[in-house]
This record gives structure tokens, C-alpha cells and sequence, in this order.
């Protein structure tokens, strides 16, 4: 089969088109019902901030979700909006980008939507590279049913459902999109608000399937979760801001970074030891993921937390695929004639 | 065709007498590996070109190929065919061509007394005998008393046909169903061209195999021809169908149809979501060719993603169609519910197989029906229709697809493996007889409310992403009235509840007046629905034909039903309900109508025989 | 106890008057945020030990925490207590507590006439009316006349109560539902020491909090006997129920109950596999507390997985028990066709919610009785059972297993959201009193067959990976009889469909005579099943005492029903049917045993009031 | 929570006993019904051979799978089977072994039931380390629906699903277990029967979820899928069998190996310009999964198709932890008391 290149699509084209649209065109007349204080209210923030800049028209944007707190998030985007069934929206999503290519299809879902029972679509939609822009909120917790431990929590976490502390590995998202053939992969913190937008938005611009893992604080089930390298003033040294073509450096004065040995990375400290040079250079666009596989398995609190764009290559997109072979078959073969499909085969008359 | 073959094309104008008789019932039966599914298709096609009317039943193993020469490993197809209308593929076949013991085995209950057995000689040796489980050879030890025997070598005679194609043994066997076929044309008097045209274009790049397929074919002719074996052919009329063109449909092939017709009628892009089951995989495989239409067709990683990218495509302003059979549609379930909350237009394909639970996937019933009906937590009304005959299916999915968009709601239709892979001749509709799919599209910005209703149906405007101004989201929690948005009121739940069945009841204002075989009052009415119909008319018109009065009606609409019917039932003294499963229509025009009726049913895995049925009814009357 | 607090613990002896009345209905209505889900269930157990009957109803809002003073957020606690049999959360009550304005305006419309309401008149300052779409002040604005509305400034006087317990502001108020809680018992006389010794326990490592929420309940307590506002308090007499040790139990809190107790009378390991939904989390909850007992907890990665889960633990002999709601059994159908061909014990609990779809998640309903019943591909027969009030839960889940084990089949047990967070006093069993549960547990090796039937039972032996000598295999596709190995016969097809269906009605055998309240015979009676069995008594007696001939009766065996059904029928005139759905067991009746009822319904998200079943009785009488 | 280590189990402590089983003992009486010329036959084969080493009692088996032609697997064992539904077979067995830890529980899947519809249950069974064998029979197409593409497809494959081409990019079931946390994995060729059966019995001894593919040919509806480098005259130079701390050559004459630049593998030949020394040594049970997941991306032709054990270490088995935490409780709190329990909580009595 012939792949074509990725394609000019008339979102891409009207990015030229300023449509005039902001922030509060975004906002729908539905009152926002989460708890106060959740890191959900930041990720609406920045979408509905972003989402002016993508240059494409409001009626074109499509917000789908699964169930969830993460996933009443479409009620609040003034777009049209799917608020589906438990773990299922990218399946809904791939319906929606098949069925109309030129659409903008976000997908909000959790971590227990998007990785507990929605972990087969998730993958599936990733490994087609469907055009979707996924954005999983991770809280490592059951909101909506009030506090039960999630495929993201920790081994040993007591919650509503484990009160001796769960026995469960948890799952790290980012590997599993990896694993998944993802072309587009990152991650954001719900308060570090303009790196978050500056994500979701490279998200938004990538065509295939942009995953985005958000750590958002659930402050009712499972507060402070990230906290100890969320908080303002960790993140410098706890988090490890990913740029591509830049050494991977972090610490207040840039001060630290990540080598390698053999397969094992290592924190090092610039000066006497190590120089500039003997860090790892970041490469979002590495055909092969293995690179961002290693910074997906840099754990904390022996690493910092990367944050940022891993990986980001283009690959076929899959309306485009499976508009392109329409549009060959229909060259080679001539569009579809209705009376002459019926009329095909053998046929007889009787008269 | 071939120009290396020396042997002459059979004429029709054979040497021996020629008996015409009304209609004949013949199974081709052998093993996975012998290409039984293809002779069958083959003498089909051959028929129905021909003019003759037919009705024809696969039966396949569920495995993909159980040890050779063993029981379960048996294939069939059996095919009735005559000069008037043919509603079933015959109870029992008047020709059985076994092709090996298991063959034999397993199909001779069925032949009728007196009936002809065709058998290959050569495969009743002991190691077959023994795998079939005979003790002795039931050629040589009388038990095929009573039937009339024809025994051919035809492993032997099939080489031979074809020593100077080059093929080697191996493979020159496999051309051993042609021969088959060339004897049995013989016999029914038909012409090889079709089939010889086919073995053409098929193996056209293969010369060596085109060659010894069509001498295989001819030599069986001749052969039948030439040996003393044959006294008489039987020739069989043209079928006095309704004037028009004719092909021959599955009523898989019927629904990929229809399905293409659904969307060049109604303006909306076709998509179809589903994961492969038996026995409706075909309607994928099918419609994955249609892409200069511009079909979608998406193999999902299962039956959840396929109904949720479905309803995704309908969303989208798409038509979604999705299809699957009993264990899929268990998996369906869910967001069924959704696109009853969202009312957004779907329909759900169930090619009905013998169940519960895995069951016996390639065998035919029909008791998903409850499922269809009743299957989905809280009150979630779908409205239900049944297809019934292969040609049906396709007049059937144009009915699920202008429900489901006239009244904005998802639409099971149900079908079975009996209707998906048997075929009839179906006469071609021209584009004007079809009708016109519409729907409430949503344009006025100023006016636009997502729930609010069409007075008379009561279906909600679609609003299509992609329109300016019409922006609004929809999802699985309760739905206030008119704004469509999120709502827990209490007397709002209980209304959307009523609004929404009331809607799908309504559709019983669309339900044609119920057609009556027979006269309109007598002592017995039997009621069917579904892959049923043709055993059932049968039946009614054979208990008539004994002087009974019986009629029959079929029900397509299963929900809402036909309001006519408590009308039509007060006037019949007793009423029979026949279908296969324990008796699900049954219960449920209890439930439905109060009414009270005789259950016939069998769960064989197989149709209804037409004495069967009469059997019952005559036992009551 | 808190030795700083410098309070006087109040005794029961109070200067002011008290009437003694029957019974009362508080409901509780706050904020989320405000602890009213706490403050009811602290009120409910003081009562219970207090020796009234009880019957609660909890009413909390999808959403985890709507917006502070918004509609949504609104929850509510109601208790209905009396010195009599109680058996609903009362129709509407007698005093509401109402702490913000939402609370008042989502829950005035339900207080009787004439009925007391207790207002925070700190919080209806501007932007809590606004919030809750209030133009003017209900309290200044005359709307609230014909009630007793009783303004006390909870937030100032909580506030001054826990001035000197070091808390702030924001956690001072947090306090202000034990200052209510104080009134209510007060107005009551009901005894603080149930819920100091609460808070003891819960707090005591929090001095400071501990501190401040004692000193709110009291100085609550204390406010209402010195102000001059209330003038009599209320008392109202331990209840004669049925002489034993008594507790407190929710719904879902018997369901762990019972299948511990299942556990340990079958000597087989109790697995509970599930995936967390509202409203049965608080049963893997509580299951998941029982590590001592050997309880296995399994939370899966969804409902198949958790079905699929308990299915392999029951094959591997312990007992599979899968709770969930209706859209978690519609993912679990296939499943649960594969236990009715395994036939391998499992008890499916469904907790059912508002539907259709996600419909109204945290409200009640009964709308899934068609899915329990007919709600799977091809023919699945199920056993169905339905528990009838909070302490049934644990008696139900009994009878589920032990139908389950006797006759080896999956069985659905269905409970609702009002019966799984609602609670009553429940008698505590003896050890002696519970049933042992029995299982044809297989042995021996030489007559071992999977699929040999008993007798009586027709079940089949349940051989235990592990056990040598009885290896076999199992799976969905159809089984042949007694060997189990796969088999595509018609005819056995056909027997073992049958023989299934069998085996399940069968189980009528076990079913005890139907219990009717009022009179064997009579001008109506009204059938329930499920969670409306205290309104529908409650009812029938009412009736009863205006000298109507209402009989009703409460069916617990839902498939196969009792036998005795059509005998008690046939002695009323006319027959009622009370459900929450639009008429589920209406139609089975119709369908199971033709019988022509009337249906009375409403699908609110809520339960029966008494009133309603009785206007319904009485405008057909 | 405390995690104990890995504990003696029965089966563990029984391997010394000589329970004198051998192949026969594990022929059922049930004919093998798979086309001739199939490789699941050969996998049979293996299987029967080597469970009899195992030293577990016959009675201890338990064979679970899905639906499939590969599925049909536990009929041919004489020992505890469960044919399941579609998918599903995980979720079975891992409530089989939570039910009864001592059972010898064996997964048997193929590419569709394993990866498609029962993508998520694998993943969820492998991270939690649950004592299953979990065997994918990969042919790369549905088998017993006739002939449609898998997930495992390649690009562009016309079947009879898509006359077309198929336009999923394919999956990858070892990227796909290593990011699901799996502490084995392996692959094998239903033709090697050597290499099968010993990858067979490696993979039965480890304690945690162990995760085997093995390429095997669907002869009627996608022969010779795998023949560009299994067959017997092309296996030295086309497949790279791992070995654990040795390293990475391949060739008639082990004259090739596979070297890393960075983190993009190459392959070298042995001679002038590299060593032995220079290439690649294998280690199963590094802690991060780096390297095994690199192999995994080793795609032929241009590399050799790496067999054998990718990965292979030691974590806490889930059915084991369970346990442990039902004896933790009993030893704190005292074995459960039905009558205590049914009388706690708040009660009083009525006389
Ligand atoms: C089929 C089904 N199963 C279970 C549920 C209950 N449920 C709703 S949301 C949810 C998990 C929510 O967790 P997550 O996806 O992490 O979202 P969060 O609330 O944390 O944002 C569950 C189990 C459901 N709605 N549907
Ligand atoms: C719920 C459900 N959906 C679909 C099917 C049909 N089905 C049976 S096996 C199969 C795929 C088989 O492919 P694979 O797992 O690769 O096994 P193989 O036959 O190739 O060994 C499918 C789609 C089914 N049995 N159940
Ligand atoms: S429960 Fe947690 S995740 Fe849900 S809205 Fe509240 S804070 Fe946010
Ligand atoms: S169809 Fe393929 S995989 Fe299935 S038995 Fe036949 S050869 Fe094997
Ligand atoms: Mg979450
Ligand atoms: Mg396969």
C-alpha cells in the first residue's frame, strides 16, 4: 500500500486565518462543579486559553470524554462536546475523526477511565494514530466514586477500597503510550499553568495522536500527590524541564543534569566531573522511541520528573489513510454507482 | 475459456429421457477440505440464472477445519430449487452427495425415503469407515436399503480427467467437487456455463488448474451422460417469479447492500464499526469493498469500540451501522443505552446464532430476541425489527436506517446465521421504488434547542459538528427537557423516561397493515418472525392445502408491533407461535398483548422443517 | 472524654415539657461540604440504640462537590423513627434542617404542612441566595408561612462555642452540623452520649477538634433548652420490635455481612470480584475490611474482568460473588452466559440506579428487572432475586448463594440504591438460626462425569482443580450431557437448552408459600418486589385502616417465581403492581402467568411515597 | 505496606519430588482439531513434553484461554481447562490463581484474543505480576473467524477485512508487556521446537506473570508469514537467539552481532573493525527495562529477530501478596469470628 504524506487538511491551512476567536468564546453557560480547589479548574483554564490560538473555527472543535471528574470537562468547553460512557471515548473519538476528518477531536479522560477500564481503546486509538488529542488527567485516584486506588496509584496506597494498602503495580501511562507506537508524547503539572498550555497547545498542533499526561491534584481523595515536586518552589530541582535539542539540565542554576551509563541514566552535578557536554542531549523526533522510553523510566525521587514533550515524530495519520484510500479507489475505479452495485453479479430477468 | 481442453462442451441436447418434475431439495455434504461450500454456490448460481426459484442453506463446522474424515469436520450446503415459489431450503434432500463416510454418516437421517445417495467410492476405505465410527462398510452392508445408491469413483475418475494438466495427485484431488458437480448438472439438466465462466475468471492465472477444473467438471457431465448408471434426467422449470431482474443475495450480502442504498438515499456518509464473529463477519467483508462509495468501514478492537465508534460517526452527522451476533451485542449493551440517552441514530445488526454463550457459532436460532428487546439496564426502549429471507435483509436495514433517523434513536435489527449465509433469488428494485431517508437536521441558530421535539415523532434535531452556532454537548446522564442539559430533577427523569418510550411506541404509526396469509379468521393462525417465514407460509399453505383453516402472518416490526394485531388474533381460535428458541416472541406477546397461544419451538440449531410445524398444528386442532 | 472541655454533659432531665408522639421524619439538607451525611447518620444511630424502629434515606448529588451554595450541592440525610413499626424514610418531614438556602429551596416543597423548619440564618446573606436563585429572602419575604421556621445563626454560635478550642475560623464552622445535631436532640430528648463517645473515638488524636465538636453538640443541646425559641421537646417511645440483639445496617454493609457469613456456612473461600460504581463501592469497601476472615478482594480493571475474575474463583472452588449497577451488568452478560453454560456458582449483585445509560447515578430505581431476567444472548436462564429492605440485603445474599451452590448456577441478586445506603435496625442472628449451604461437591474419580446431573437438583458436580483424578475441561461452547465434552449435535442442543431452563425453574420447589399481608382474599392487592416493600405495607395497612379490603404481597423470588402466585391472584378482584420503572414486573407477570394488573409507577429517582400507592388503590376501587 | 519477598511455595518445594508423569500423561482424550499443518500443533507438542518436568501434580494444572483457534488449547491438555470468552482469559485466570495459589495456571491466547479484544486485560494481569504463564500464539491474523487482519498485521495487508490494505500500523506484544511492567518475556518459532519447548519451561518457572510469543503459522490463511526468517535454513542468519550474559551474535558462523551507537543498535560483523568485546552483552535481569525493550525494536529484515528470554526478574507475585496480607491480618487481629462480627459495631437489645 502506498501511505501519502501527511496532508495539508483545512484545519492546518486556516492556522493562517485569524478568527478573531478568544478565551471566553470558549466558555459554555454550565456552572463548572468540581471540587473548589481541584487541579481540574487549571486544565480548563489553559485549554480554553489555548484553544483560541489553534486557528480553527469553534464549531469545528469536538471535546469527548469518558466518566470521570476529569471527564465532565466537555460540559464547560462552549464547542460541541460527548460526554460518553466509562473508558470509552477514544473508540467514540475515532468514530467522530473518521467519520469527519476536519474536525479538532479532544479526548479527556482519567486515569482510571483512560487506564483501568479503558486501557484497550486507549492503545488501539495511539497504535492507529488517530488525530486525536488525548489529555489524561492524572490524580492517581477514583474522584467521581469517592476514593478508590487507581492503576496509577502506589503499591502499598491505602484508600476506600484498600485499607491495607493496595498490592497493585502501578502503571506509568507514559510507557504504555510509548509501548503503543505513540508519535506525539508528554507530560504537564496542573499548576505549572504556562508550561501546561504551551503543551497542551504542541498537542493540539501535532496531526496523529498527541497523548498528554496532566498531574492533577485531587485535593478531596488524594491531596497532595505530586506535591513534593509540584510545589513551586521543588520544581526547580525536582522537575526535569524536556527541550528538544537542549542537554537535559535542571536545579535552580541549572546546575544538574542527566547522563548515561550504558542503559542507566545518572543525576550528575556540572563542574569538576562532568561538563555541559557529557549530558543527555533531548531528541523529541528519534524514530525509535527508545530514548523516550529511558526519560519515561526516570523515577522520582531518585530523578528529577520529566516534564515536556518525549516524543514527537509524524507518521500516516489515520482519517487521512482511510480517506486517501477512498479517494484512490474512487480514481482507479470510478465513484460508486448505486444501480450499478445493485445490478452487479449474475443477474437474470424474468419477464 | 481454456483452448487447450480437447474435450467438446456438453450440449443440452443429451441422449437420455428427461422427467420434469416441480422442485428438488439436494445437499452437497464432504469434508471442510472438499469445497462443498462452493459446489453449492456454484450449482446456486447456475440454478438461479437458470430462472429457478431457490432457497438454500449452508452448514459449516465451527472449527476452520476439524481433522479430515471426521464427524464434526463434515461440511453441507443443501439447496431446494423448482419451477414454483421455494420458501425454504427443503426439509429433507431428495439427492445427498456424500464425499466421504463422515459425509454419509452424519447427513443420511435427513435424505428422504427413497432418496438418492451419491457417494465417492473411493473414500470408503477403513481409515475413513473408522474416523466416521462405521464398523462395517455401510455400502457394502445393507443399511442404504431403501435409498437409491450411485456410487462413483470419483477420486479415480477425477485423475484421470485430469492426468494431462500437469497437476500432481494432491492437488488434481481437490478437483474431485467439480466432477461431483458435472454429474449432478447432469442429472437436473443444467447447463455447465456458468460455472465454467467462473472456474475462468478464477483461476484464469493458473492454467494448469483452470484446466483440470473445467475437465473435472465436464468429464462428471459425461460421465453421467455416458454410464448406464443414469436412466433419466429431471428437468425443472423456470420459477413464474415477478417480472424484473434477478440476482442471488445472502442476506449478508443483503445487508451490505442495503446498508450502501441507506446512505446514497439518505446524503450521510455510511459508517460501518465492527469486530469479526461469525456469523456476520461478511457484512465487513463486504462493505470493506465498497470504498469507491465511500463507505467507512472500521474493524475495531472489539465489539465496544466498534458500537462507540459507530455512535462516534453518527455524532458526527454519519450513519452508524455496526454489527455482530449474540456474544457482541452482549458487549453492546452499554452504549446502546448511551445513544438511547443521546438519541442519536444507529443501527445494531445481531446475526443471530445458536447460544448461550459461545454455543454453537456457526448453527442458526433465534432467541436473542428478549436480549434485543429487553437487555439494557433502566428503562432504554429500542425499537426492533427482523428480517425475513436473505433477500429481506436488505428492505430491512433501509427500514432500521429510516427509523433510526426519522426518529433520532438507535435500531436493533436482527437477522440470523440461517438468513446471512442461505440466498434467494432477489428481485432488483430501481432507484425510484427506494425511499427517501430524512431527518431532523438541525440549521436555526436562533431557535436550536438540543432536546426539544418534532411534534409528531417526537425525535429531537441533529445537530452536526462542524455547524456554526450550534455548538452543545450531549453525554449519558439525564437530560433536561428541551436544553438537553444535565439534569436530576425528579419529575423532569420521569417524563424524559415517558418521553422517550413514548417516542418509540410512536412508531407504530409507520407499521403497514399486517399482511395475512391465508383467510382473515379461521381455527389456527400461525405467527412467526424473522428466518422463520418461509417454513411457516409453507407449512400454512400445505395445512390448507389439507383443507385447514389456517393462516399465517410474520411479524417484521418487534417493537413497537404492528397495532393491528390483538385485532387480527380475536378472530382466530387458536394461535400457534413458532420459532426457534424456547419461546421468546411468545412471552412476549403475552407480556405485550395478553395474548394467550401455543408455543412451537425447537433449539436444533437448524430452520424449522415444514412437517414439523404442520405436526404441532395439526396435533392441536 | 475530653477532660478540658468545661461544659456540663447534659443529662436527660431538661426543665421544659415534653410530648410524647409516635413517630417523626427529619430530614438533614446542607452544602455538601456541610457533614449532613454525617450528621444523619449520627442522629439515626443514637436513635437506633435508643430502642426506636428506624428506616433512613441518604440523597446526595452526582457530583463529588458541586459549587459551595449551589442546587446541585445540595445533600440531604432523612430519618423516619418511631415507637411502631417503620418501615419507609417517611413521605415527607416533619422538620427540616435546613443549612444554607439551597437546602431550603431544594427541600421545601417535601415538608408537611405546618412542619418545622430549622434555618442557618447565618447563610442567607446575598450571594447564597443568589447561588440558589432566590429574588428575596425567604425568611423576610413571607414565603415560608404556614411552616414553624425556627432562625438560628448556627455560624456566630458555633463560632463562640469553639472560641477557645484553638481552630480557626474556617474550621470552627466546620462544627456547626453538631450545633444542629445538639438541637435536633434536644428538641427529641434524645442522649448526647452515643455521639460524644463518637467523636471521642473519631477525633482523639485531634484534641482540638475533638474539643470544638463536642462543645458544639452541647452548646447546641444547651441553646435549645435555654432560649426561649422552643418551648416543648418531643419524646417518643422505644419500639416493640422483636425481642434480640439489634444493630444498625445499611444495604450494602449486609450484603458484606451476608457473604462473609455465606463464607463461613459453606466452608468455601468468599471472592469478591468488582470494579468501584455508585451505589455498590461501599461493598468492595467494606469486603475489602475483612482480611482476617480470608475474604479475597480483588478491585479489577473493569466489571468483565471482574465477573471474569469471580468465575475463575468459583472454578477454582471458592465462591464468585461480582457486584456492581446496570451499566456494569451490561458488560457482564457474556460472562454470565458463560456461568450458565460453566454452570459454576456466582451470585451477581446489581445495585440498581437511575438508567437508562449513566442516567441518574446516585439515585434510586428499579429498571433493571428486564435486563436481570432476559438480558443476555441466546437461551440463559437465571435464577433473580430481590431483597426488600437494608437488613434483607444480608438474607438475600444467602438465599443467592445458597440457590447458587445447591444447583450450580450464577444467580442475580437485585438490591437498589435507597435499600444500599439506606439503613433500619437489624435483629442480629444466632449462628444456629443461618442456614449451612450445600454444594454437589464431585469425588470420586470413577463415576465422575462434568456433566452428570443430580436428580432432584439437576446440577451438576462441581469438581475442584486440584483434586486429582478429575481433570477435566469447560468453556462456553455447547456441552455435550454427562461427558461436558463439546458437542454440535442438534438433537443434544435441544436437550440441554432444555434441560437448563429446567434446572432453573426447578428452584421453585425450594420457595416458600407466599406471605400476604392483610387478608388471603379481598377487592385488591398490591405485588411489590424490591425496595417498596415498606411503602407498599405501609400502605396496604392505611388502606386497611380506612376499611379498604387491600391486601399486598412482596415477591422476593423473582425467576422462577413462587408457585402459589396465580392461586393468590385469582382471590382479589383486581391486582396492583408497584414498581419504580414503568412496569417491568408488570410485564413479566403479564408474560409468566397472563395476568391482566394495573400498573402503578412513577420513575423519579425515588422511592414510593405511601401516599401515592394509596391514591393510585383508591381512584381504581 | 511491607513487601515480603518471594515465599516457597508448594509447587516451588515440589519440583524435587519425581512425580513420575510423562508426555502421555498430558494427551487428553479429545481430538485435536486444528487444520493440518498448523503450528499450534507443534506448541502442543512442546507443551505436553514439558510440563511433565515441571514436578507439579497433573491435578495442580489449570489451562485457561479465550476464544481462537489457538484457544482450543486446554481441550488437548488432560488437566483443569477453561475455555473462556473472547479475550478474557486473563481475568479468569487470575481469579483462578487468587482463589487457589497453588494452582500451575497457564494462559493460552493468540494475537487477536490477546491483543485486541483483550488488549487491557493482559496488561492489567502482566503489572500485576499474577503466577500466570501466559502463551500469545501469534499468526499475525484471526484465525478462527477465517481470515481477518490482527493487531499484529502488518501495514498495507490485504485480508479479508481489508481488500485494501489494512491501515493500522501494527502493535508490538513484547513493547507492549515490558510497558506493562512484565517480569518475563520471551519469544519463540512454533518450528523450533527445541528453543520452544526450553523457552516453555523457563517461562513456567518463574514466579510472576511470564509473557511468551511465539510466532506461529496460520497455514490457510496466512501461511508462511513468519517463513523469511524461521525456516530451517534461514534461522542462523535471520534470528538472534539471547542468551542471558553472553553476547549478542548470530550467523551461520556467529560471524555477525549486534553493537549500540548511543541508543541505536546496529549490526556489526565480527572481523577488522569490531570485536566480540564491542558487542552488545545480554542481561535479562537489569531492574529497568531499557535494554529488553530496545530488543524488542530490533524489526527484521534489517536486524536479526531477537528469541528467546528479553527479560526475566524477580518482584512480588500478586497472588502471593494477597495471601500474605490475609496472614498479616489474621496474625494482628486474630482470625475472623463470625458471631464477633455479625455482633459489632453499635448494637443494643430488645427484651
Ligand atoms: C461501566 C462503569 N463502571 C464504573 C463506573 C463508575 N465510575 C465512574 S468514574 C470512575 C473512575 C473515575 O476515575 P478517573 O478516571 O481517574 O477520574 P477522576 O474522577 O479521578 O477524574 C468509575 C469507576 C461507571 N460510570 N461506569
Ligand atoms: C465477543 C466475541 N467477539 C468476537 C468473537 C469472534 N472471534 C472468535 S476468535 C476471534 C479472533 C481469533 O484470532 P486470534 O485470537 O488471533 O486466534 P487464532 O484463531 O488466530 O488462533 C474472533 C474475532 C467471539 N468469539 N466473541
Ligand atoms: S473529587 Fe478530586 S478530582 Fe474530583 S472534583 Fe473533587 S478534587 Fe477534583
Ligand atoms: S485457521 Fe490457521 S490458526 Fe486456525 S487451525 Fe487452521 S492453520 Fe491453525
Ligand atoms: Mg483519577
Ligand atoms: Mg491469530
Amino acid at each position: 500500500m502506498k501511505l501519502k504524506g501527511i496532508q495539508m487538511t483545512a484545519n492546518q491551512s486556516s492556522e493562517m486565518i485569524d478568527l478573531k476567536l478568544d478565551r471566553k468564546d470558549f466558555v459554555s453557560d454550565q456552572e463548572v462543579r468540581w471540587c473548589p480547589g481541584c487541579g481540574d479548574y487549571s486544565i480548563l483554564a489553559q485549554m480554553q486559553k489555548m484553544v483560541p490560538n489553534l486557528g480553527v473555527p469553534r464549531e469545528n472543535f469536538v471535546f469527548i470524554s469518558g466518566i470521570g471528574c476529569s471527564s465532565r470537562f466537555p460540559y464547560y468547553m462552549n464547542t460541541y462536546g460527548f460526554h460518553s460512557i466509562h473508558g470509552r471515548a477514544p473508540a467514540v473519538a475515532t468514530g467522530v475523526k473518521l467519520a469527519n476528518p476536519d474536525l479538532k477531536v479532544f479526548v479527556v479522560t482519567g486515569d482510571g477511565d483512560g487506564l483501568s477500564i479503558g486501557g484497550n481503546h486507549l492503545i488501539h486509538a495511539i497504535r492507529r494514530n488517530v488525530d486525536l488529542n488525548i489529555i489524561l488527567f492524572n490524580n492517581r485516584i477514583y474522584g467521581l466514586t469517592k476514593g478508590q486506588f487507581s492503576p496509577t496509584s502506589e503499591m502499598g496506597k491505602k484508600t476506600k477500597s484498600t485499607p491495607y494498602g493496595s498490592i497493585d503495580n502501578p502503571i506509568n501511562p507514559l510507557c504504555v503510550a510509548i509501548a503503543a507506537e505513540a508519535t506525539f508524547v508528554a507530560r504537564a503539572i496542573d499548576i505549572d499553568t504556562k508550561h501546561l498550555g504551551e503543551t497542551l497547545e504542541r498537542a493540539a498542533n501535532h496531526r496523529g495522536t498527541s497523548f498528554v499526561e496532566v498531574y492533577q491534584n485531587c485535593n478531596i481523595f488524594n491531596d497532595g500527590a505530586f506535591n513534593d515536586f509540584t510545589e513551586r518552589t521543588k520544581r526547580a530541582d525536582q522537575v526535569l524541564y524536556l527541550e528538544d535539542g537542549k542537554p537535559m539540565r535542571f536545579g535552580k542554576d541549572l546546575e544538574k543534569g542527566i547522563a548515561i551509563q550504558g542503559f542507566s541514566p545518572e543525576v550528575v552535578e556540572i563542574g569538576e566531573n562532568y561538563s555541559i557536554e557529557d549530558l543527555l542531549i533531548h531528541n523529541e523526533s528519534l524514530s525509535e522511541p527508545t530514548l523516550a522510553y529511558l526519560l519515561t523510566r526516570l523515577h522520582f525521587p531518585e530523578f528529577p520528573v520529566p516534564v515536556g514533550v518525549f516524543r514527537n515524530v509524524e507518521k500516516p495519520e489515520y482519517s487521512d489513510l482511510c480517506r486517501d484510500q477512498i479517494h484512490a479507489a474512487q480514481e482507479k475505479e470510478g465513484k460508486g454507482n448505486l444501480e450499478k452495485l445493485l445490478n452487479s453479479g449474475d443477474t437474470w430477468t424474468v419477464s | 475459456m481454456s483452448t487447450e481442453t480437447e474435450l467438446s462442451t456438453p450440449t443440452m441436447e443429451t441422449q437420455k429421457p428427461t422427467v420434469e418434475i416441480q422442485s428438488a431439495v439436494i445437499r452437497f455434504a464432504g469434508d471442510s477440505g472438499d469445497g462443498m461450500q462452493l459446489t453449492g454456490t456454484q450449482f446456486t448460481n447456475t440454478t438461479a440464472v437458470f430462472g429457478n426459484d431457490i432457497s438454500t442453506l449452508p452448514d459449516f463446522p465451527a472449527e476452520i477445519r476439524a481433522p479430515a474424515g471426521s464427524l464434526p469436520g463434515v461440511s453441507g450446503f443443501q439447496i431446494n430449487f423448482g419451477s414454483q415459489e421455494i420458501r425454504t431450503p427443503g426439509d429433507r434432500p431428495d439427492v445427498l452427495v456424500a464425499m466421504n463416510p463422515a459425509a454419509l454418516k452424519v447427513n443420511l437421517a435427513d435424505l428422504v425415503e427413497g432418496g438418492t445417495v451419491i457417494v465417492n467410492e473411493d473414500s470408503f476405505q477403513a481409515s475413513n469407515l473408522d474416523k466416521a465410527g462405521y464398523e462395517s462398510n455401510p455400502l457394502d452392508d445393507g443399511s442404504l436399503e431403501g435409498y437409491r445408491v450411485i456410487r462413483i469413483p470419483l477420486t479415480t475418475l477425477t485423475l484421470n480427467a485430469i492426468k494431462d494438466t500437469g497437476l500432481d495427485r494432491k492437488q488434481g484431488q481437490r478437483c474431485k467437487n467439480f466432477f461431483a458437480l458435472g454429474v449432478v448438472y447432469w442429472m437436473y439438466d443444467r447447463p455447465l456455463d456458468h460455472t465454467l465462466n467462473w472456474i475462468q475468471s478464477k483461476f484464469g492465472r493458473n492454467p494448469a488448474v483452470l484446466e483440470a477444473n473445467t475437465a473435472a467438471l465436464k468429464h462428471g457431465f459425461n460421465y453421467a451422460e455416458t454410464t448406464e448408471i443414469f436412466t433419466t434426467h429431471y428437468s425443472i422449470r423456470k420459477a413464474s417469479l415477478a417480472p424484473g431482474k434477478y440476482r442471488n443475495l445472502t442476506g449478508n450480502q443483503a445487508i451490505a447492500l442495503g446498508a450502501v442504498t441507506a446512505m446514497e438515499k439518505s446524503g450521510r456518509e455510511l459508517f460501518y464499526g465492527s469486530y469479526p464473529i461469525t456469523p456476520a463477519s461478511e457484512i465487513l467483508q463486504e462493505l470493506s469493498r465498497y470504498k469507491k462509495f465511500g463507505v467507512k468501514t472500521f474493524q475495531a478492537e472489539d465489539e465496544i469500540a466498534a458500537i462507540g465508534a459507530a455512535l462516534g460517526a453518527s455524532f458526527a452527522g454519519g450513519i452508524g451501522l455496526t454489527g455482530t451476533s449474540g456474544p457482541g451485542v452482549a458487549l453492546k449493551g452499554e452504549f446502546i443505552g448511551l445513544a438511547v440517552m443521546t438519541e442519536l441514530p444507529l443501527v445494531i445488526v445481531n446475526i443471530q446464532r445458536g447460544g448461550p454463550s459461545t454455543g454453537l457459532p456457526t448453527k442458526t436460532e433465534q432467541s436473542d430476541l428478549f436480549q434485543a428487546i429487553y437487555g439494557r439496564n433502566g428503562e432504554c426502549p429500542v425499537p426492533v425489527i427482523a428480517a425475513c429471507s436473505p433477500g429481506d435483509c436488505f428492505w430491512s436495514v433501509l427500514e432500521a436506517f429510516r427509523i433510526a433517523m426519522k426518529y433520532m434513536t438507535p435500531v436493533m435489527l436482527l437477522s440470523d446465521g440461517y438468513l446471512a449465509n442461505g440466498s434467494e433469488p432477489w428481485r432488483i428494485p430501481s432507484l425510484e421504488d427506494l425511499p427517501d431517508l430524512s431527518f431532523p437536521n438541525a440549521t436555526d441558530q436562533d431557535t436550536f434547542q438540543p432536546y426539544a421535539r418534532d411534534e409528531k415523532t417526537l425525535s429531537r434535531p441533529w445537530a452536526i459538528p462542524g455547524t456554526p452556532g450550534l455548538e452543545h454537548r450531549i453525554g449519558g446522564l439525564e437530560k433536561q427537557h428541551l436544553t438537553g442539559n444535565v439534569s436530576y430533577d425528579p419529575q423532569n427523569h420521569d417524563n424524559m423516561v415517558r418521553l422517550r418510550a413514548k417516542k418509540v411506541a410512536g412508531i407504530a404509526q409507520d407499521i403497514p397493515p399486517t399482511e395475512i396469509y391465508g383467510d382473515p379468521e379461521g381455527d389456527a393462525l400461525i405467527v412467526g418472525w424473522g428466518g422463520t417465514r418461509g417454513a411457516i407460509t409453507s407449512a400454512t399453505e400445505q395445512l390448507r392445502a389439507k383443507g385447514l383453516a389456517v393462516s399465517s402472518i410474520h411479524i417484521r416490526h418487534i417493537n413497537p408491533l404492528p397495532p393491528d394485531l390483538t385485532d387480527i388474533f380475536s378472530r382466530f381460535k387458536k394461535v400457534f407461535v413458532a420459532e426457534i428458541n424456547l419461546g421468546q416472541l411468545w412471552t412476549y406477546l403475552r407480556a405485550t398483548l395478553l395474548l394467550d397461544s401455543i408455543s412451537i419451538n425447537q433449539v436444533r440449531g437448524k430452520p424449522f422443517m415444514i412437517q414439523e410445524i404442520m405436526k404441532k398444528v395439526e396435533e392441536q386442532l
